[in-house]
């Protein structure tokens, strides 16, 4: 046990997978770094130095840097997870999905149900998400709602450092295609992470708060922000559950639904835009199968429906921040 | 010529194999027996089969919408094709897949695919694990003239080129994407972006099988001695339209009978086997008539065999979940 | 006004802005169809007809064959529409999504937006989604969520043939970015149609039937398939209205909240998969904004969270029926 | 030599600006002072200012993430971009784009753009209306090395020659992407892969503002004159690192300041100006103080500027909804 970064919680799970199990490789663009270039050979491990140090372990044939075609590699790993390989490939930010978004969801998702189930696909797309770097609209979506839309595909949002660990090394071992998501504003988040390898199931939501009277309900970066907000309310006497599902798909609605049977109140916080994304997924789910439960109507704390803004000021304006989610559990709480 | 006698009998009953089971798909589409689009190969067997004579259980190929024969080449089973094709429960992918997914890992053959272009990213996926896993294997891409446009396609190339992969981008050109014209929409030519990729390009008849196996052969050697892709340009023409139920009207008068006598792949295989004393032409008329005893005996299978359960909706979606 | 097949609404639409406008051009593969054959040259007119007669009238110029190339000359309708046209460019199955999503995404829904409001891009896609073609996996999906997720785009889904030209029209003359899509299984249903050009606007719903027991939200086929069953409820008593929003994005949030406010029962239809689709998007819209009004959980219909099978058995349990909607309307009916 | 002596100032001032304006958010962002990822085009000002001295009012261009340098050369205003960089109100994008983003449609400037890639489709597009509207304009497509990889990049150089538009590719190759070199990523080379396209592919050195001026020259001309697309692999040079803040620990040791002192586009340029006695020193030395003044004006105007208001976050999303 000691402290870890987000960042380092990644880098020690992909480490310590790829030292178990010599199927597993990474790649992507300058995951190595250096590639050709006249300098440091290991230059960059990843835009944000996620995959720092694997390669002068692993070597560049476990390791690879890739051209600037997300098409190809992406669907290369694809379709080296479908031969034998398990590939973790980064997709450096999610914004960038539309120039491969094919191979992820018309071949990697579909693979074993067209093929009548004689195919498994065990690909990790770890890729780079969410608002609050002032990287404006092109690097700063969410998107993860477009991936839980997809029937085949796994979703894997971790909102901790040791939640990113213990996802991330299950998300290698899973045998379907996992999209894995880390939040950009998180990577310097630091806490007690095990040194040893764990593994963290999927679709089981975690209760990082369990309280009596409103259910949040939160992903990633909205996690902490929810949890400072039912440490502030829990002292003035409104008590908060807050459930972090940490997989959207497979999503726990079991512990969903118990917390909002329990608390009758549902807050779902989520930072993609706001149409067709999971704060109404999971209110459907709600309103669909807990309706009895409910003593309030359902709130959705979510970003409105504009591109990510580049002004600092405007991109303030425009992430979910613990005062609106506050608000909103006021809102449910005195109605 | 490297081929044995038989090699030889293997890719002429390979070649009819495609043939019979695709003329026998078209009677039975337009007899309403099959649903769905289907996409038929028949016209263009030298290729595949050329193609694939070269390769063995190592290797892994990934096939365009029109799959039946890229199939067959790699030694998929034709009854369990042909159940697919009728959505039956036996079929090779389980009716779930149907034509434009028929695929069977087991045999290397990565699937038919949808998308036009899907296939060359998954192939390199297929060579990487070769190369990383030293099996010696290699892996062919197969793609059309229109799909040889695509995106995906072209980042391949460039691909395969830097991470060095032992793949083989066969380029089937039949001279039509639906009905826009390869000699209208490719700009350039397949063996020059070949090489200004940096892999070797090269262009053959594919009508002739024998000029296809050498090509494929000398492209195959290449990728697994690790000297990395290579490209092969292959002309050839399709004997039916699109899909089926395409009238074909972008097509000259008469085209399609002409290219039926004059370069048919079967025919001249025939000749050119027996002219050379390779084969006798009774050998060949048996092998034509084991087939079409095959295929209608797979044709009878499926559309006596039962179909997929309500159960089966929900199961291959993931492995857990 | 005249019986007129939805393709053909949707082909004199095309014609009758084309003459309107020498500013609107078509693009597609084989749109003309036979560019370089030796045969016919209007060949095809799109994979289906659609756009069959208009290159005869308007010429190679103003209807575009184009290469199997979705990111090039989606691409290039975009920057066309950027610069001074009215493209009408389409990606032939909605499935093809994958290999171009990036320019519709992130160029043409985030331009005006990026730019500080400083760029139109007067852009339609027509596109055809559906399942009950027989067509498998990736031929058949709706995909419509994902379109109404990203801001900037509007997103629009016809129900009939006279819908589908009112609201061609209106996509053509509107100067944002449009996904106009088209099931595949209603072209070839008839009605009456004007033969004059007229528009349907954007974000006003239609309502196709109208009762006081149960709101019934649907899109594209899921209309005439709840039509049917609430003529047949009528009949013994359980009276629906019946919505049609026409269009995703905008939605007519407030027609839904009022027939809801009035039945106080929801069953929301869609054929797209089931996670973050519009039936989550309208459920936790009434679950949030009308919840007080709500006498009866909500129901949505919807496929299972699978791919499209290919097995005609298989699909037909796949796409939701008249049965199960009408099942779910007396559940709520019931409640 | 086509260019007058107002040509030659003109070029001149534009290179300064932009190496005067890299250098200075170079500075600013160190400070603090500038939110974001910026990428700088300093020392690849030759190819930027050398192609847009060929286009006028009808042109267009698309640009990449490192945009500043391409703005500046199709007649962006400093200030307003400036401005934009630092997120104001009154910035060119009204601080909604940033760096990232900036563009001024008015001036034919199409945006940087944050996808890799993203430029070459919307440039066959420009291209497109040009044709079909007889402007006479042509549209030129910036693009890194790295981005010549991207499948919608190449899928434009088969558009642009099959639809026969009048489009300028130049790619940009200044040695990396990020951090990985070139000479690996691009399998083959640039101009063979534009001849492999069916179009005509020149290299020249980017660090000569003349080689490229001509180079674009006969681009924009056989492009303007009907006979369709053709592409300039422009070889030259960054300064700084990928984005602020990069280390550039890949680059060799000394690779920088060596290419600072012996391939300094603006120095190239002042020596060959005097040298052929085109220009005097003592004018350069003038526009060089008077770029100074107007980047400090423009930096001092951006830092006090006021931000958006937080009704601007709603605006812009759609003309109508
Ligand atoms: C991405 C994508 N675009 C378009 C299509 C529709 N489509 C299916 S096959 C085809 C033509 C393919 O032509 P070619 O690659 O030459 O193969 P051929 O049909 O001639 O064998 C088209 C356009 C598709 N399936 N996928
Ligand atoms: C589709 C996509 N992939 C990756 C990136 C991340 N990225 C931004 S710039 C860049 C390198 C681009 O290299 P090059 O095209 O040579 O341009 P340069 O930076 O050298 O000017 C990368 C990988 C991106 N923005 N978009
Ligand atoms: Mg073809
Ligand atoms: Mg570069």
């Amino acid at each position: 046990m000691s402290k870890k970064s987000f960042r380092q919680a990644i880098n020690e799970a992909l480490a310590q997978e790829m030292r178990r199990d010599p199927t597993v490789i990474v790649m992507g663009e300058d995951n190595a770094g250096g590639m050709g270039a006249p300098g440091e050979d290991d230059a960059w491990g990843g835009v944000l130095g996620v995959t720092k140090g694997l390669m002068p372990e692993f070597g560049r044939e476990r390791v690879l840097d890739t051209p600037i075609s997300e098409s190809a590699f992406i669907g290369a790993a694809v379709g080296a997870a479908a031969t034998g390989l398990r590939p973790v490939a980064e997709l450096m930010f999610v914004d960038f999905m539309g120039v491969c978004f094919d191979q992820i969801f018309n071949q990697a998702g579909k693979f074993k149900y067209m093929f009548g189930g004689k195919a498994v696909t065990p690909l990790v797309v770890r890729t780079m998400f969410g608002a609050g770097f002032r990287a404006a609209s092109q690097h700063s979506q969410c998107l993860y709602p477009i991936f839980t839309h997809i029937p085949g595909l796994k979703v894997v949002i971790p909102s901790s450092p040791y939640e990113a660990k213990g996802l991330m090394i299950q998300a290698i071992r899973d045998d379907d295609p996992v999209i894995f998501l880390e939040h950009k504003v998180l990577y310097d988040d630091e806490e007690e992470v095990p040194d040893e390898p764990y593994t963290i199931p999927f679709g089981e939501a975690n209760l990082t708060r369990e309280g009596s009277d409103v259910t949040i309900v939160a992903f990633g970066r909205m996690v902490p922000f929810s949890n400072q907000v039912a440490d502030k309310l829990e002292k003035e006497g409104i008590s908060c559950t807050v459930v972090d599902p940490r997989t959207t798909s497979p999503l726990d609605t079991d512990t969903i639904l118990e917390c909002v049977a329990d608390t009758g109140r549902l807050v779902v916080v989520d930072e993609a835009s706001p149409r067709c994304n999971m704060a109404t997924d999971i209110s459907a789910l709600v309103a669909q199968e807990a309706f009895g439960a409910l003593k309030a109507p359902i709130k959705m704390v979510t970003p409105p429906h504009t591109p990510v803004p580049f002004a600092p000021q405007l991109e303030d304006l425009y992430i979910p921040t613990p005062e609106k989610i506050e608000a909103a559990v006021r809102a449910v709480a005195g109605a | 010529m490297q081929l044995s006698r038989e090699d030889l009998l293997k890719a002429y009953r390979d070649m009819r194999t495609i043939r019979e089971f695709e003329d026998r798909v078209h009677d039975e589409f337009a007899k309403g027996g099959i649903p769905g689009f289907v996409h038929l190969y028949a016209g263009e067997e030298a290729s595949g089969v050329g193609v694939c004579m070269n390769l063995d259980d190592r290797d892994k190929i990934a096939s365009t919408h029109r799959g039946h024969g890229h199939c067959i080449a790699k030694g998929c089973d034709p009854k369990g094709m042909m159940k697919e094709i009728y959505g039956k429960r036996d079929g090779l992918c389980g009716g779930k897949g149907g034509s434009m997914h028929i695929a069977d890992l087991s045999r290397g053959m990565m699937g038919a695919n949808g998308i036009v272009g899907g296939g060359p990213p998954l192939v390199c996926g297929a060579a990487l694990t070769a190369k990383t896993l030293k099996t010696g294997g290699v892996a062919v891409a197969f793609v059309g003239d229109g799909g040889s446009n695509q995106g995906t396609t072209l980042e391949s190339f460039n691909l395969a080129r830097v991470w060095d992969l032992p793949v083989v981008f066969v380029v089937e050109d039949n001279g039509y994407a639906e009905s826009t014209a390869s000699a209208w929409s490719v700009g350039g030519s397949q063996k020059k972006r070949a090489e200004a990729f940096g892999m070797p390009g090269t262009e053959v008849d594919g009508h002739d099988f024998f000029a296809v196996y050498d090509a494929a052969r000398q492209a195959v050697e290449f990728a697994r001695s690790g000297d990395g892709p290579s490209l092969i340009h292959v002309k050839l023409d399709r004997h039916y339209g699109h899909f089926e139920g395409d009238a074909m009207t972008y097509r000259a008068d008469g085209e399609v009978d002409r290219l039926r006598q004059e370069r048919d792949a079967l025919q001249i295989f025939r000749t050119k086997v027996s002219e050379a004393k390779l084969l006798e032409i009774d050998q060949l008329d048996e092998i034509d008539a084991e087939v079409k005893e095959l295929i209608d005996q797979a044709v009878a299978e499926a559309e006596t065999a039962p179909p997929p359960t309500e159960a089966d909706l929900l199961t291959d979606v993931y492995v857990s979940y």
